[in-house]
């Protein structure tokens, strides 16, 4: 494999989180390396999305320490974490309904655009090399997601596959270097399936972009994950490589079941 | 195209003939599809990403109205009757019930509200109620945990559930399902799958259900129809379905080979299109 | 301080007049989560209503009893003839809906009725009690007595009614979502017609009392002004939330006019007073920044 | 030939009800004047009405809409709004186009070396305050000294007109003034009331307007202050504010510039002629001798001699334009004898105008209702002229600068 | 001539991203924008520019301010009345009190004043969503309204609270007959319009919708919710404060604050909704309509009364008119909801697809 998986970028250190009397996620440490694909699984309402919520800063844990890069990282927003090259994917598709395809991905460049109000008004200088430099980029990217045709569709209109593709886009288009999915393909055929690992591999593969993926379908995760963390009832019940976890008594019981 | 499945006796329970539907007036998403459930069965709605499955399951419980889509050709049949142009809830007092694809729990009701106000059609006593819950509670256990949560505030499985238990609360003889197993854990979507075999063995419920997830509904599934760029392409008994070369390749992902990783799939491979 | 308490209990009686105007309000939102800005129009409509059957003869009552059917009757009508073709459409077009609504109401219901400014006598005399004056030197009024009374009887009914009714759940099961309600098989359509009926009914209550305080006319419609910032500072959503929402809009804004002006007249010279029109949305807007969703109103879920 | 009458008129919103009556009389008249005497020397009245719903931006649109068509002849232009007829000063000026301001509208417009085309007749806003403050002096037996006075008025540009004139008159008479403001639209006065009993005024003044009026009598016996203490202006004073109040309004008084009633012998002439014919212009016959439908023909009546006076100058028997109407409102004279003739007498006062002096009258009558009608208290009386009028000369004069206006040398007119 | 874009092939990003890719509606445009300025003023009757044309210009402007917010920033307001004022106040200030300040800056200062008290009211809607802020900004609209009417500084100690504008001269030119003034409210909403147009499709116009349609995903995008809501109520204000300086000085001549009603701010609001949310060209459209709409139905009535011989009396036209204007609001709502500018995007759509139905 080309890629080298690197040190760890996110530690996550006893994180506890709480809404009201609901513990959703309660001490848990776990660690993100660079470029490696890390896989988040676990039953319903264990708390996945939560805790990447917590690692982009939507949520802040009451307790627990996230160091990024080797520092104690302070109470971020979420447009700070955007700032670091932390981009994300939704469970519920949380795609801008309103815009184009195109328009979708390009405010995935927005944190590169420096031009002022006025400037843009009048759509001159900066703000007009800008609008063409960038949407090179993200022409780019629509060339790697294959979505061509629907660039000026509106996404409301996309049936739901490729609304997950253009999402998947827009988070690209921010050039991360950590991106977190949530369910990607969630709702998917097979086939789709297919494409959309083949995407996040590329990803991985050819920007050394390290990502963190929930995932339902075990398959997936099983192949292309290099190492899974198992929660249930926001606890953390298993860590390791796919086929550790995969043999793991109690994450067998508590979401494989017996057919896997 | 307007091959009939051999029906069981009884003829067919609903029957969609040859719909086409329209959205905004411009966007033409059915192109005359017709399929039909008999009664007792379970039938599949397979097929690729805005393929229309979930037109088609709208078309038949008239949800399309509150889409701007409208059914421009073709009939809806419901025991005989038509039904096209029945308003959704007199379709629910027929027994036809939706869940709709993406949950839409009443985000700000509690989990138990929730299911409650699925059995706004049954005049129900209060002792009956509380007996209807319990099923739903003794199918979905991490609902009762979760009753008095608002339903905004629980996860996207968890509504999933809410849902599916928010349907059966109507005492259905008819179940449209649109993608139960989205977003569901696997042992969940198993056990889905089981409430619907289940339902569908001990109450007699008819299940239309469009799923994406084709390897567990063509494993439960009595019929199947496979429904591509707003066409049905390829219907058939779900065994023979499940066979089939193109299915196997395209749906389950299976090749002569047997199943490849998801690591090693090429993403230059281009699918195969029964029609274009 | 004698003074202060009969400006404070004057502000709280009239905080419950704008409380029965938003009280309609609630009941529309609540059920169907349309922002209906019509009501003020229908309090208009209604108090003319009975104006008008009375001057075809009818003694009071059977005036208000034909009023009740004239608003029950535009409920159906709007629900049938707009509301029903606008399911699940945005919250927006709902609300400019109903504006639209307004203009209709503003246009028929003086046709129908005629539009000279008429009084409406409901046999309570707007008086000092005189009881109280006597011993406490306080002007309370026995017609805001009765109306404080009124708004009580009112939202304790129709509090019970959408907590433990099953009517109630599936009316908040609409606000939430439209589509949903239908696919469960919430009928819709009666739903609606059943609520905005409601409303009518709430609107003919507030058109009857405001009517026969300042006189039936078309500045009737702007009670709904008086009930806007009632409604936020309340929340949207509930009915307990309306009536605090008045009594503290009421009592609030009475004591502003009369102890701003004074302050400020002193500060900049001039003459501050009216500040009346915009002390309770100021106030409102205030409160919302500590609580965005009201006192009592429901939180907006949003997640991720 | 043809006079025409170009209308912008409100009979929907806020004040429907008041411009129902006020129009309705006014276009009666014309109608009469048709009817009985075939038109104006022969000339026929015609007349288009334009919806304004008392508001500013549509009734410029009207005052455009009707303009076009008033170019070979037109009557002068009534807006009854104050808002919208400020907005028309400068317009009408350049259109030449009169436009008449009875009892409304700006005050300094008396002035018509600056204002040659505005005509705020009979009378303003500040000499009614001022006359009305003469009023209770009279009562007080001639002395105002230490008593305090309660202007409660609508915060807008019409509430605020006479205050210059209140301040003037309690400088002089050395009573005590109190102001206050009552928000649009006023149908709230609770804390106003309750503020005015604890002042304990000896009189209120009132300004208001619309629903205003009967919050105001409901909310003064809320609070139990007596009404006949209570002096509204003409705007303030009709049976659509008194009615509604129902036991409220006993005993409150007004201010008018024409009676009620239809004793006089024009109105009933009117109801005869007009309405006989069934073209009346009022759906409601009760409207008519109500306070503002007679002040409605009022207004047609001093704008149809307004005519008459243009073609003794420039030709009998035709249709007289903008500016030829303009000189006759400015050389208006109706006399009693005038009043007598058109059997309008009482109806309104004698009326002469003149280039420095647009308002020509300046007299008003006080009048109270009495549970059903409105019944005269006084006889005509007039505001301090010499308090008042430099007051809006100087406001005038001021205009004339901000505009850039050179006044006419009134004693070049003739 | 079909309505086509077969043939025209973009070779580069810019030509892509022109404002009108396609050949028609660019020749369509211009044409427009010909008629406009050089056919209008010949033909067009005074009245057609004081009562039509004018205020349908301005308050395409102050339409296309709401627009920003609401359409596309989704920020609902009923104050935007109360920012006209607040230019139109600012504007008059401005001339009246810096010597030989040329009209055209006192315009634009009055836009930016109106923005500094737009981003003043913005300040709530960090917090406060939907209709909770709609009628939060009421709090504005009357506020303002009432600081206007109360410090008489404003209004240059006029007793009644209300101004006259001011005379327009620009380089030494007197604009007072309707036609300048309706060539110089032209030239002035062409500009705004063209830099409003370049405003949503760049990336501030992104950062508005995206906070429209999902906060929490363009905060996680990077997008600063705070900073985005704020300048949609400056960059809004600014185009209803202009908007408002025009209505002052080139429609109505003279204002009081009671003119910059909530009624006003309802009728700007119709205009959006009825022309199409987030649309600048649904700002044009609406605002004609609205305009049109009751002057049509004040033509119409009274003719159509006289034909069938109806006695219908003065007022009951009037309250007819008003259900009518009422009954289409609602009847274009429910055809299309999205507004009068989706309808001809929907023709064009079809007409491209024309004559295939599909
Ligand atoms: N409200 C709508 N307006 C316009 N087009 C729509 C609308 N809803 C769906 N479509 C279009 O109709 C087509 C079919 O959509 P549908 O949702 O039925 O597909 P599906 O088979 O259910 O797909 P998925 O598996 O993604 O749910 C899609 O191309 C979609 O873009
Ligand atoms: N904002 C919130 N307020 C209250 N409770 C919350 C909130 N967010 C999450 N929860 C609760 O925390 C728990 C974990 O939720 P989370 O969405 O993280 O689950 P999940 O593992 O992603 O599940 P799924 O696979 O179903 O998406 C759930 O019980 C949920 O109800
Ligand atoms: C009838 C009107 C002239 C009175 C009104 N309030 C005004 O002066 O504007
Ligand atoms: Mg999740
Ligand atoms: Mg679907």
């Amino acid at each position: 494999m080309a890629r080298q998986i690197g040190e760890v970028i996110v530690d996550l250190q006893n994180i506890s989180l709480r809404f009201g009397g609901v513990k959703a996620l309660t001490d848990i440490s776990f660690n993100i390396r660079e470029h490696e694909i890390r896989a988040i699984i676990g039953p319903n309402g264990a708390g996945k999305s939560s805790m990447l919520n917590v690692i982009n800063g939507v949520y802040h844990p009451q307790e627990g320490k996230i160091i990024y890069r080797g520092e104690e990282r302070r109470k971020m927003e979420p447009y700070e974490a955007a700032g670091q090259g932390f981009a994300r994917t939704f469970q519920n598709i949380a795609l801008f309904k309103g815009m184009s395809v195109l328009d979708n991905l390009m405010t995935g460049r927005n944190l590169k655009m420096k031009a002022t109000l006025v400037e843009q008004a009048f759509f001159w200088g900066r703000a007009r090399n800008e609008e063409l430099e960038h949407r090179k980029k993200v022409e780019e990217v629509i060339d790697f997601l294959e979505i061509q045709h629907i660039r000026k569709t509106p996404v409301g209109r996309l049936p739901y596959g490729l609304q997950k593709r253009v999402e998947l886009g827009r988070a690209l288009a921010a050039e991360p270097n950590l991106l977190l999915l949530d369910e990607p393909m969630a709702g998917m055929n097979v086939e789709e399936k297919q494409d959309m690992c083949r995407f996040i591999l590329d990803v991985n593969d050819q920007f050394g972009t390290t990502i963190v993926l929930i995932e339902h379908d075990m398959g997936v995760v099983m192949d292309i994950s290099d190492r899974v963390v198992v929660l249930d009832y926001g606890k953390k019940i298993g860590d390791g490589v796919p086929d550790e976890v995969k043999n793991n008594p109690e994450v067998i019981a508590a979401y494989l079941g017996t057919q896997h | 195209m307007t091959a009939h499945i051999a029906a069981a006796p009884g003829a067919d329970y609903l029957s969609i003939n040859n719909i086409e539907v329209i959205y905004d007036h411009v966007i033409l998403v059915l192109k005359g599809v017709s399929l039909t459930v008999p009664k007792g069965k379970i039938v599949a709605l397979l097929g690729a990403n805005g393929a229309g499955k979930t037109t088609t399951l709208k078309a038949i419980s008239n949800l399309l109205h509150a889409e701007r889509g409208d059914v421009t050709k073709g009939s809806v049949e419901f025991k005989g009757g038509r039904v096209d142009q029945l308003t959704p809830s007199d379709l629910v007092r027929q027994g036809v019930i939706q869940v709709m694809e993406g949950r839409h729990c009443f985000g700000h009701l509690s989990i138990e509200e929730n299911l409650l106000t699925g059995a706004y059609t049954q005049s129900l006593s209060r002792g009956q109620l509380n007996e209807q819950l319990e099923k739903v509670y003794h199918y979905f256990p991490r609902l009762k945990t979760r009753r008095k949560s608002q339903a905004g505030y629980t996860s996207g499985g968890e509504q999933q559930m809410c849902a599916i238990g928010r349907a059966l609360m109507a005492n259905p003889e008819m179940i449209l399902l649109d993608e139960p197993s989205m977003g569901l854990a696997p042992q969940i979507v198993e056990e889905i799958f089981e409430i619907v075999k289940d339902l569908n063995a001990r109450e007699n419920v008819s299940f239309l259900l469009a799923e994406q997830n084709t390897m567990v509904a063509l494993r439960y599934a009595d019929f199947g129809y496979i429904l591509e760029s707003g066409r049905i392409v390829m219907e058939g008994a779900a065994d023979e379905l499940r066979n089939n070369e193109d299915v196997k390749e395209f749906y389950l992902g299976l090749s002569s080979a047997g199943r490849k990783s998801f690591r090693d799939v090429k993403h230059y491979r281009r699918r195969k299109r029964w029609l274009s | 301080m004698q003074f202060f308490f009969e400006i404070l209990i004057g502000g709280l009686l009239s905080g419950v007049m704008y409380s029965l105007v938003a009280l309609g309000f609630v009941l529309i939102y609540k059920a169907s989560g349309v922002f209906n800005f019509a009501q003020g129009a229908m309090v208009y409509f209604a108090a003319l209503s009975v104006v008008g059957c009375m001057e075809k003869g009818a003694p009071l009552w059977l005036a208000l009893i034909l009023a009740f059917f004239i608003m029950l009757l535009f409920g159906m009508a709007t629900e049938r003839f707009v509301l029903r073709k606008m399911v699940n459409q945005a919250p927006i077009s709902l609300f400019m809906a109903t504006i639209g609504l307004t203009f209709f109401v503003e246009g028929f219901a003086p046709l129908v009725w005629g539009h000279s400014v008429r009084g409406l006598d409901i046999g309570i005399v707007d008086e000092p009690i005189e009881s109280i004056l006597d011993s406490f030197g306080i002007v309370v009024s026995r017609f805001d007595l009765v109306a404080a009374l009124i708004a009580g009887l009112l939202v304790t009914g129709l509090a019970l009614f959408f907590q433990y009714t099953r009517v109630g759940r599936a009316l908040r099961a609409v606000a939430d979502d439209h589509q949903a309600a239908l696919s469960i098989g919430i009928p819709l359509e009666r739903i609606w017609a059943i609520v905005w009926g409601v409303a009518g009914f709430v609107a003919l209550v507030a058109g009857m009392l405001w009517g026969a305080r300042n006189g039936v006319q078309f500045a009737l419609t702007f009670t709904a002004l008086k009930a806007l910032p009632v409604l936020i500072l309340g929340g949207f959503t509930s009915v307990p939330g309306a009536i605090v929402g008045g009594l503290i809009i009421g009592a609030s804004e009475k004591l502003a006019e009369v102890y701003i002006p004074p302050v400020m007249q002193s500060v900049f010279g001039g003459n501050f007073g009216g500040i009346e029109g915009w002390f309770p949305y100021v106030l409102a807007l205030v409160f919302l920044l500590f609580r965005p969703e009201g006192l009592f109103g429901e939180k907006h879920i949003d997640r991720v | 030939d043809e006079q025409f009458f170009p209308i912008p008129s409100y009979r929907v919103g806020p004040y429907g009800a008041n411009g129902e009556a006020f129009y309705g009389g006014f276009v009666d008249y014309l109608n009469y004047v048709n009817m009985k005497n075939g038109g104006i020397n022969g000339v026929k009245i015609t007349w288009e009405e334009c919806e304004t719903e008392y508001n500013n931006a549509k009734g410029v649109e009207c005052y455009e809409r009707l303009k076009s068509k008033a170019k070979a002849s037109a009557g002068p232009i009534h807006t009854m709004s104050t808002g919208i007829s400020y907005a028309l000063v400068d317009k009408s000026a350049q259109d030449k186009l009169p436009l008449a301001m009875m009892g409304y509208g700006r005050t300094d417009a008396v002035d018509g070396s600056v204002f040659p085309y505005a005509f705020p007749l009979i009378t303003t806003y500040q000499m009614q305050a001022s006359a009305i403050v003469k009023f209770i002096k009279d009562k007080e037996k001639g002395s105002l000294e230490g008593k305090k006075i309660v202007f409660l008025y609508h915060d807008s540009a019409y509430g605020k007109e006479p205050i210059v004139a209140l301040e003037a008159e309690s400088r002089l008479n050395k009573f005590n003034l109190v102001q206050i403001p009552v928000a649009h639209p006023g149908n709230e006065q609770g804390a106003q009331w309750l503020k005015i009993r604890q002042e304990k005024p000896d009189y209120v003044i009132f300004w208001g307007w619309g629903v205003m009026n009967q919050t105001a009598l409901k909310a003064a016996q809320k609070v139990g202050f007596p009404r006949d203490k209570i002096i509204g202006s003409w705007w303030a004073g009709s049976e659509e504010d008194t009615v509604p109040a129902g036991d409220a309004a006993k005993g409150y008084m007004s201010a008018t510039w024409n009676v009620a009633g239809k004793n006089v012998p024009l109105i009933t002439d009117i109801e005869k002629v007009v309405y006989g014919a069934g073209q009346g212009n009022v759906k409601d016959k009760s409207k008519l001798g109500t306070i503002l439908y007679n002040r409605g023909v009022s207004a047609a009546v001093v704008s149809v001699e307004a005519i008459y006076k243009a073609q003794e100058k420039y030709g009998k028997g035709k249709g007289m334009n903008g500016e030829q109407v303009r000189w006759g409102l400015e050389n208006l004279n109706v006399t009693d004898a005038r009043l007598k003739a058109l059997g309008a007498t009482g109806l309104l006062p004698e009326v002469k105008t003149s280039c420095s002096n647009h308002e020509g009258s300046g007299k008003v009558k006080i009048q109270q209702w009495d549970g059903a009608k409105w019944v005269p208290v006084s006889d005509w009386i007039e505001g301090n002229k010499s308090l008042i009028h430099p007051l809006f000369e100087a406001s005038a004069k001021q205009y004339a600068k901000e505009k850039g206006i050179t006044p006419r040398d009134c004693s070049k007119e003739k | 001539m079909f309505y086509r874009e077969a043939g025209q092939f973009k070779t580069s990003y810019g030509a892509d991203q022109q404002i009108l890719p396609i050949r028609q509606d660019r020749i369509g445009m211009v044409v427009l924008l010909a008629v406009a300025f050089l056919g209008v003023p010949l033909f067009a009757s005074e009245y057609w520019f004081s009562a039509i044309l004018i205020p349908f210009l301005i308050f395409a402007l102050a339409a296309l301010g709401l627009n920003i917010l609401t359409g596309y920033a989704g920020q609902l307001s009923l104050g935007s009345a109360a920012f006209m004022a607040v230019g139109a106040y600012a504007a008059y200030n401005f001339q009246l009190r810096v010597e030989g300040m040329p009209i055209l800056v006192s315009f634009l200062l009055g836009g930016v004043t109106a923005a500094g008290v737009g981003i003043l009211f913005g300040l709530p809607s960090l917090r406060i969503k939907g209709f909770y802020l709609a009628v939060a900004t009421l709090a504005a609209q009357f506020f303002i309204v009432w600081c206007l009417t109360k410090f008489p500084w404003l209004s240059n100690n006029s007793s009644s609270g209300v101004i006259s504008a001011q005379k327009i001269i620009i380089f030494g030119h007197e604009f007072s007959t309707p036609q300048e003034k309706y060539l110089l409210v032209l030239g002035i909403v062409v500009v705004l319009a063209l830099a409003a147009k370049n405003l949503v499709r760049g990336n501030v116009g992104r950062s508005w919708m995206a906070v429209r349609d999902m906060d929490v995903a363009a905060e996680v995008i990077g997008f600063r919710i705070m900073r985005t809501k704020l300048t949609a109520f400056a960059v809004s204000s600014f185009y209803c404060g202009v908007a408002g300086a025009l209505y002052a000085f080139c429609y109505l001549g003279s204002v009081e604050p009671d003119g910059f009603s909530l009624e006003l701010s309802f009728k700007i609001l119709f205009m959006i909704i009825i022309g199409g949310v987030g649309s600048i060209l649904g700002s044009f459209i609406g605002a004609a309509f609205i305009l049109l709409l009751p002057v049509f139905l004040d033509v119409l009535l009274p003719a159509v009364s006289r034909v069938l011989s109806l006695p219908v009396d003065g007022a009951s036209i009037s309250h007819i008119q008003t259900m009518i204007f009422g009954a289409l609001i609602m009847f274009f709502l429910i055809v299309e909801p999205h507004g009068l500018a989706r309808l001809w995007q929907i023709a064009k759509e079809k007409l491209r697809l024309w004559p295939f139905p599909h």
